[in-house]
């Protein structure tokens, strides 16, 4: 509920939209408000234009909030937001030829983030583009104790912003399926065996469906606790729609139990979900391919 | 003070009245777009709003289709949510309290499955005093049960909303669909039944195909085409019904800025429902509302009621 | 070089056949959106085109609606152009012989005022073997008396297709109207009264306001809505009729871009037709064309018959 | 046919958009082909965005044509185009935004310009935005002998590009309602004026309908020559969709005769049109009270 009370629509500029590798962009938009309210694992919806093209908004995750330092004519310090997105249809087609001083709507933060755990290793898992949610976290884990971040992607081009994880103090391990970057392989097998040597972490995973699948078979047969960041298509993102559910652990067609994706998570601890209903939005980080 | 400066300094009038329903302003959410009301409280208070109208809901709690249930199209979505909501007793139990705060009335928006689930529904709802009206819904083209059949064919609507009207104590809303060959065949026939004021329009039924992998972008093949799109449509059926029916018509379809909903009003709409553009900007209807009363005072006109059905048409 | 060797290297094949016309791609202009076709012939090569529809004609000359006959609506527009045209015999005479240059087959889309006229207009079409196939407009919703009545109508629709069946000599296209309740009710009338293939869809009445002088923004109240807008409307009805008839369908409303045009081919229409897009850009058909002949290629298809009806609607 | 001919859609970029009186813009665009085909009184439809709204070109008059020199690394020198628009709506408020570099689609030239005549005395009376078609027709006829424009507005703010008629060699005559810029009153009146003392000049006229019809009545109790140009809601710009029709001289409700302003326009002889039936597409230069 206090949650709820800090949601805004903010009508705001963009302050820098660059493209970080081929195809990827990290735009920052300020966003007074977001320092304080966003909490890792939460989104925004983003609206490109005052026009009726696209009509929907985009959902993207929290990549980072931060400030602007005063500046020279003492004017205070503002706060960001920075999300990374990959360009993959019409509304982010549009988004990546937007430039600083271009005005954009922002919705948010919005649904529910992570909940840190107190475990005494933290693993997180990203593939692709749904690293983005990770970041924030991984911020807050480290001051907790260690934090590694498996890191998959198609090729080395779906590897963003390691170096970033890495002044953190995060651990990071990087693999990709052809091998041109880090280890030729799947995140999920680097994941396996890391819980071999240890048993006791809790893991937070955001990636393509077909990896959340793998990583929910490999966390479940080891009893890890797990938290996943889902997608889904969002007209509202604040609960009203019902258009993003996602079945619910107790859904049978009898009883049917569904999650908004908006406001119940994204995150979800992998219990409260129906794997075997579990869809894929699309395929946005490259790596659907990514189940073993 | 005299009465035209006390008008002047008051700001034109935007209250309007549906069946016995004395509204501040013409404009509410359209139903299934503003949930329970709750979710879009962090955004503006309200008490801003004419009316409330809720999702659409059932005796029993409904699950609704699988998803995917949303697609973007080119000025539009379709929607294919299939009338999941929580049911009349946990709405009463777990949403109603929150709506209580405010001062503006709330309009339940409903279905059955069945004729006998319509009775059961309207029965339930003359118990409630908070119910300032309820709107049926006998037009969406989602839920093979839920509607089509009613809302497409007079003598099946007609039976729905007479038996719907003897149960009911608050005023009677009937939602038509556009998905017929006469909206004024069906308005003429709801409104004989009973129905005290008509709401047009709900969602045309549309399709839409994702070309790479070859699947209909919507888990449930067909959904209702909602947004800008269809403003034009909206607007002419409102147009027909009020010139074929004597009571109130509220305007739905694609309305998103003041103009749009003054398209409306000025074809004869008595109030608007606002939907789609909700999910684009939760600040949409205060916006809609304050342009309203902008267009007023440019037009010089002191009582919103002046605006509505004054579309000259000759000349 | 082999057979497989040689499709390769000529690239897919785009031809279809729409009964017994055999086309070299499945695109063609709407009609009255690209006049006689004279008029687009400085952007293009005609003969790039699967098949020419010519502007409605009619027996005698026709003046059509006054003006405003236009209006923008967000992603769409409404024209009440009124059927104006030149008549059948100014068409022969001015415009046909223009035409003959070209070897992309005619189809001449026509109406009458009356049951009468439309018999009169089949027979001497059927004169005419310039004339490829005819597409019979039963569904304009601008003249009261040009089609409104037969194209919502199943009795009297099937009245006037089996009387220019009975005429004509050509295979015979009935467009359908979207303005019904149930459009596979038309469908199934009109393949039972003798129609060859069935293109869908015509316009959707609609209406706008000029909120300023409040008055429509047509002269003629209302209008067809037409342009992306109203795609997935027309995806729907395709896909419906497709599944009604034996009889090739024509997907018709909103395509703008290959991709549009695929979502009707992969929804089961055998060829479609580019209206409103045409405005908006002289070269939208060729490249339609271009971009279905990439897309077969990009998803290894030979023939794009393989792509036409291939929409999977099981999990 | 030979016209026709010579219509293309150009993909191209803009070279300048800029404010030259309050809510009256001037764009520049490369406009290969333009120099040699486009004629006095044809114009062009634009299209801002590659997306859908708005859907409908927007046509504009071409104010002038010309060669942009070859620059100092010896690259051909390159044809443009002129625009001088009003902002009204959604498409002229999009187009304002527009800066150099940025693309445009431009179709044309269409339609049939001004004959020119050979009278004594030519006048060109321009209404507002209504003067952009008559700069190119100026500047052809002061080949061949005297050319007047009498230039009527609202306000000082509606009279534009006076100067670079001047510049011509054209003698301009300006005149505001409000008195503002020029003598106080209606162009019409000037035009009166003017005609008592020329009574074999031939006229050439743009500006709102209702201005239009007072020229009209004025030439034709004069028996003076008048061409003017019209307004017209359009789709096509070509004369496929009919929409933009307009009743011609002999047109009855039995008999209708309609001539597209597009194609067989948008400059007709005054004794092609049939007056009373003549419609205001919209009020696009601020002066449609003129009608004395
Ligand atoms: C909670 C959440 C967080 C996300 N975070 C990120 C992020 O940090 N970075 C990033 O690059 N992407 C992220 N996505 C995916 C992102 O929303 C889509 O890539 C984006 O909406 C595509 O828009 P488009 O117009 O380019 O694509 P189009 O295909 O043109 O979009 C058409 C419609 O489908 C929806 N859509 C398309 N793909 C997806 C998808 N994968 N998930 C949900 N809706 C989709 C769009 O929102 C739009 O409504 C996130 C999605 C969700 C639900
Ligand atoms: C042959 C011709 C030449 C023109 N030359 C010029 C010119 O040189 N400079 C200039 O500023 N304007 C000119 N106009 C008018 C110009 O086309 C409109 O002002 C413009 O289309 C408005 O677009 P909008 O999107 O801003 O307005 P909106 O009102 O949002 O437009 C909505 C629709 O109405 C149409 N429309 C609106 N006003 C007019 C109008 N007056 N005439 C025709 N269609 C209209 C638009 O094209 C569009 O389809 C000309 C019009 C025609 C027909
Ligand atoms: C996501 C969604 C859910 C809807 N649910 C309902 C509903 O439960 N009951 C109902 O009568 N109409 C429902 N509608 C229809 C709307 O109330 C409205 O009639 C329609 O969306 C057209 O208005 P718009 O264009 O402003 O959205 C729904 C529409 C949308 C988009
Ligand atoms: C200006 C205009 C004129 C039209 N004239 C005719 C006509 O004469 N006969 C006909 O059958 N359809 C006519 N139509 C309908 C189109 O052929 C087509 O069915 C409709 O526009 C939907 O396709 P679109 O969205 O691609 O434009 C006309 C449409 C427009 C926009
Ligand atoms: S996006 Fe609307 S309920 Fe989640
Ligand atoms: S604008 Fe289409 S015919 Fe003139």
């Amino acid at each position: 509920m206090e949650q709820d009370l800090l949601m805004t629509n903010l009508k705001t500029t963009i302050l820098s939209n660059q493209e970080v590798a081929p195809g990827y962009f990290r735009m920052r938009i300020l966003a007074p408000g977001f320092v304080t309210s966003a909490r890792p694992g939460q989104f925004l919806m983003l609206r490109v234009l005052d026009g009726m093209e696209p009509l929907l908004r985009r959902p993207f995750g929290i990549f980072r909030t931060g400030w602007l330092p005063a500046d020279c004519q003492g004017l205070p310090p503002k706060e960001y937001v920075e999300i990374l997105y990959k360009v993959v249809g019409s509304g982010t087609t549009l988004m990546k030829d937007l430039h600083q001083g271009d005005g954009v709507e922002i919705l948010g933060p919005l649904g529910k983030g992570f909940e840190l755990l107190d475990a005494p290793e933290q693993i997180l898992v990203g593939g692709g583009i749904g690293l983005v949610p990770l970041f924030m976290l991984a911020a807050q884990l480290v001051k907790r104790g260690r934090v590694r971040l498996l890191m998959g992607g198609r090729c080395r081009d779906d590897i963003l912003a390691v170096t970033e994880f890495e002044r953190l103090g995060v651990e990071t391990y990087v693999s990709t399926d052809d091998g041109s970057l880090g280890e030729a392989g799947l995140v999920t097998e680097v994941l396996v065996r890391q819980l071999e040597r240890l048993p006791q972490a809790a893991v937070y995973a955001c990636g393509p469906t077909a990896m959340l699948r793998a990583v929910h078979g490999i966390c479940a047969a080891r009893d890890v606790p797990l938290q996943v960041s889902l997608e889904a298509y969002m007209a509202c993102g604040v609960g009203a729609c019902l258009g993003c559910v996602v079945a619910g652990a107790e859904h049978t067609e009898q009883n049917p139990q569904y999650l908004c994706t908006c406001k119940e998570g994204p995150v979800f601890r992998a219990g409260q979900l129906l794997w075997h209903k579990l869809e894929e939005p699309r395929d946005v980080c490259g790596c659907n391919e990514e189940e073993p | 003070m005299n009465r035209a400066q006390q008008t002047r300094a008051a700001g034109p009038s935007l209250a309007v009245e549906i069946a016995g329903l004395h509204l501040k302003n013409p404009v509410m959410p359209a139903s299934g777009t503003f949930g329970y009301g709750e979710e879009y409280a962090p955004f503006f208070n309200l008490d801003e709003l004419g009316a409330i109208i809720t999702k659409g809901l059932s005796l029993r709690p409904k699950a609704g289709n699988p998803t995917p249930r949303i697609a973007e199209t080119t000025s539009g979505m379709l929607n294919a949510i299939g009338l999941q909501n929580v049911g009349i007793d946990a709405f009463m139990r777990d949403k109603m309290p929150f709506l209580r705060q405010f001062h503006t009335p709330v309009i339940v928006n409903f279905f059955g499955n069945t004729l006998d689930e319509y009775g059961e529904m309207a029965r339930r709802l003359a118990d409630l005093p908070e119910v300032a009206a309820a709107e049926l819904n006998i037009s969406c083209p989602n839920v093979k049960a839920g509607g089509i059949v009613f809302g497409t064919d007079p003598g099946a609507a007609a039976e729905v909303v007479a038996l719907v009207r003897r149960h009911l104590r608050q005023p009677l809303i009937v939602k038509l669909t556009p998905n017929v060959t006469d909206i004024t065949v069906m308005a003429r026939a709801v409104e004989e039944a009973g129905a005290d004021a008509i709401s047009c329009i709900n969602t045309l039924t549309g399709m839409a195909v994702d070309i790479r992998t070859r699947r209909p972008r919507l888990a449930n093949l067909t959904g209702g085409l909602s947004g800008p799109a269809i403003r034009p449509l909206a607007v002419r059926m409102v147009y027909q019904v009020v010139r074929t029916v004597k009571v109130p018509v509220i305007g739905v379809g694609g309305i998103m800025r003041a103009e749009d909903a003054l398209e409306f009003l000025i074809a004869g709409a008595r109030a608007v429902q606002v939907g789609t553009a909700n999910f684009v900007d939760p600040g949409a209807m205060p916006a809609i509302i304050a342009g309203l009363e902008k267009y007023c005072r440019e037009q010089g006109v002191t009582d919103i009621n002046q605006v509505i059905g004054s579309l000259k048409t000759e000349g």
